[in-house]
């Protein structure tokens, strides 16, 4: 493949909902240290492209390519190198924190324990690990998924509004790790309504039903 | 496995609105001219049978009729996984408007075949096998469109159609068996079967007319389906804005 | 790529995920009793409802314990995809770099494990109420052993369709019991044949044969309808 | 045979009639039912389109 993209590319890609269009021939490129934040109006179909790109979802016309392959026939490899996390936290309140980042872990890849009880202190969750998570506040269920970005060796990581719910500690960790991430190599992708100032990373703003990424500075 | 890009170029929405619409007329007058004929010859022509009598007249419904139901629900078995596969948008059309038909030929199937019972069998219901299985694709039909209605989003609700249609179709011989060794088990149940002899020749045309007028008519009406599904799921093209925008 | 991303090893997952499921289950154990509850109940009615002599109950009772376990696996379906899809976890399933296949296949062993399990436990008790000898109990729980697998693998499809529809129950059991059928018919006869003293071989291979299929087959279909389920 | 004879039916009138009566009804409604469900729809997307027209205009002047 010549036009191979050493991350995501989205190659004219139209979405509708109903029968309305929601974005019609969006085109971009997603490169190792690249973030791309999606805004936009409620319904102008944010989560919709999120879910396109993490294969969740079909568009209607166009295709998605991680690593110049369309993402359906590189499933393995792709969902290997992805971490979604989407609104709903898929978190299961009866099971403790320690019991869902296991299950997370051994979903997308190892078995093993190691690392939880880390991500878990370092997420600012220590001495909670064996609480259910029905109850832990908002907020701090939402730390137990996001928990799953200090464990995950994926490339590509797209989040849909991570910050719901959290504090401003919590946040401003977060962005530490994204510029880890960013400066590891790593790619993101991500909505929120509050700002967002991750100090790392080439970042390009897409607001929806735009379809021109502007540069951010 | 990849289609020839023709194909594609022929099965899109717009050249099948045209072709479809220049195909009607044709699938319609043959369907009236066989129609004509095969009612001439089934209630006319026809001799008298032995047993049965006139009674058997029913047979060029009924018989037809149950072919189509099976035919239909093959055709659109293949069709969704047609759709399924190689992403036909037209292809996945043909499964879903083709199922009210389907359905409409199933339940004459079985309403025809329990008034043929009556005089044969002395009941309106029988357990017997074809009955029996004919009741079950009648569900299949029913379950299939009630699933196609409550999914709003049209090309998810292809797509779980195309499922559950396949799984039928895997199915069907496994129910159309099973029935078949259930009611030979309880054969004392069933009254007096018909011995089915070689057809006459006199009688057996006007059914293969029939089936042949039924076909046609199945091919009439399922393009004529297909061309307003068309337009509904292709209203946001420019073509289909000129279609309406001509329409008086 | 990076050397220490560890190849994700499919048997764990599966086991993983079957572990979870049961320590859910465990959790809300409760809720099992429900289409249990519902099983005895329905069986209880027919006496009931039809007249308490022996002779006729002994001959309604292969088809009245299955066609009330019939329902009871339709009605516990519920509970198989229904919390992981709205907490998003189904999600996660989804984009597992695993065989969608195989992990919907550990859920539905998991939910087999919990609900048809205790349907075959509870059957002497339900065969004994019906007036059923002892070679009938004990070919009702060997269909059942063979019945409830294909019920829950089978009904995981309607499941998946249905997930997250409105008025989804009513629906699922008009796309589910149809199919269905096949089981219920060789099963009851199995049981019918055994109290007459007559061989049941065949329709315990039907019934084999039958769970071979629906296991290579059905879990494929679950998965790619719960991927349009979860879209 | 004369007409009276033929509807008759040797006597299985009310069955042979019945069966095909009812199908001319049932496959004559879905064979007329598309040509209304084609109104509808031009007629609904007529709206649609004049609705779209109108916005586009709002949003020129």
């Amino acid at each position: 493949m010549t036009d191979a993209v050493a991350g995501l590319h989205l190659k004219s890609i139209s979405c509708t909902r109903g029968y309305r269009d929601l974005f019609t021939n969006l085109e971009f490129e997603l490169c190792p240290g690249q973030v791309i934040r999606v805004e936009g109006k409620n319904g102008s179909g944010k989560t919709s492209l999120l879910r396109i790109m993490a294969g969740l979802a079909q568009p209607l016309e166009g295709e998605v390519l991680w690593q110049g392959r369309k993402i359906h026939h590189a499933e393995s490899d792709y969902f290997q190198n992805l971490l979604f996390l989407g609104h709903r936290a898929a978190i299961k309140f009866e099971l403790t924190p320690v019991e869902n980042l296991c299950m997370a872990k051994s979903l997308h890849g190892s078995k093993t324990e190691n690392g939880i009880e880390e991500a878990l202190y370092q997420i600012g969750l220590y001495g909670f690990e064996d609480i259910p998570c029905a109850q832990l506040s908002a907020g701090q269920k939402r730390r137990v998924a996001l928990a799953q970005l200090f464990l995950t060796q994926a490339k590509c990581w797209i989040l849909d509004e991570p910050y719901t719910s959290l504090d401003v500690n919590a946040v401003s960790m977060l962005e530490g790790l994204f510029a880890k991430h960013l400066n590891n190599g790593g790619m993101l992708v991500i909505t929120s309504h509050q700002p967002i100032t991750i100090p790392a990373g080439e970042q390009r703003k897409l607001v929806l039903p735009n379809t021109q990424l502007e540069p951010l500075i | 496995m990849k289609l020839p890009a023709i194909v594609h170029k022929f099965s899109s929405p717009k050249n099948f609105y045209v072709m479809s619409g220049k195909m009607i007329p044709w699938f319609m007058w043959g369907f009236v001219l066989s129609l004509l004929v095969g009612l001439y010859y089934g209630l006319f022509v026809a001799p008298t049978d032995y047993q049965q009598g006139e009674s058997y007249r029913i047979m060029y419904v009924h018989v037809p009729a149950a072919w189509m139901s099976m035919f239909i629900y093959m055709i659109m078995a293949v069709s969704a996984a047609v759709g399924l596969i190689w992403r036909i948008k037209t292809a996945d059309l043909m499964a879903s408007v083709s199922a009210p038909i389907g359905a409409a030929f199933t339940f004459l199937a079985l309403v025809t075949g329990s008034l043929w019972g009556k005089p044969m069998w002395g009941t309106y219901w029988v357990w017997d096998a074809r009955l029996t299985s004919e009741l079950i694709l009648l569900f299949l039909y029913l379950g299939f469109i009630a699933l196609q209605a409550a999914i709003e989003e049209p090309r998810n609700a292809a797509r779980a159609g195309a499922i559950l249609l396949i799984v039928g179709v895997v199915n069907i011989p496994i129910i159309h068996y099973s029935v078949e060794w259930w009611s030979t088990l309880h054969q004392g149940a069933t009254v007096a079967k018909f011995d089915k002899p070689s057809m006459h020749i006199s009688m057996l045309i006007p059914l293969l007319v029939m089936a042949t007028s039924f076909k046609l008519y199945y091919a009439a009406s399922v393009l004529m389906r297909a061309r307003s599904e068309i337009l509904r799921r292709e209203q946001n093209t420019r073509w289909v804005k000129e279609i309406i925008d001509n329409e008086s | 790529m990076n050397a220490s991303v560890q190849t994700p090893s499919t048997l764990s997952a599966f086991i993983s995920l079957i572990k979870r499921d049961l320590m859910l289950s465990y959790r809300h154990r409760n809720e099992l009793l429900n289409p249990l509850l519902f099983f005895v109940i329905v069986v209880t009615l027919f006496p009931l409802g039809v007249s308490p002599e022996k002779q006729l109950l002994q001959t309604m009772a292969p088809g009245v314990i299955w066609v009330a376990a019939l329902l009871a696996a339709m009605l516990s379906l519920d509970t198989l995809f229904k919390s992981d899809y709205e907490d998003g976890t189904l999600e996660q399933i989804m984009l597992s770099p695993h065989s969608n296949a195989l992990l919907v296949l550990a859920k539905i062993i998991s939910h087999w494990l919990v609900t048809g399990v205790p349907i075959i436990l509870l059957a002497p008790l339900l065969g004994l109420f019906m007036f059923l000898p002892g070679e009938g109990i004990i070919t009702l729980m060997l269909t059942l052993l063979l019945g409830t697998p294909i019920l829950s693998l089978v009904g995981a499809i309607g499941m998946a369709l249905t997930l997250g529809l409105n008025r989804g129950g009513m629906l699922l059991s008009l796309l589910v019991l149809p199919l269905y059928i096949p089981v219920l018919i060789f099963s009851a006869s199995a049981v019918d044949a055994s109290m007459a003293g007559l061989e049941i071989k065949g329709q315990l291979y039907f019934l084999g044969a039958l769970l071979v299929l629906s296991i290579t087959l059905a879990p494929l279909a679950a998965a790619t309808a719960l991927k349009i389920s979860v879209e | 045979m004369n007409p009276s004879e033929f509807f008759h039916m040797g006597g299985y009138a009310v069955y042979v009639w019945s069966s095909y009566g009812l199908s001319l009804v049932v496959l004559g409604w879905i064979l007329i039912s598309p040509i209304f469900t084609r109104k509808s729809i031009i007629k609904e997307l007529k709206i649609k389109y004049r609705q779209q027209q109108r916005q586009a205009q709002d949003k020129n002047e």
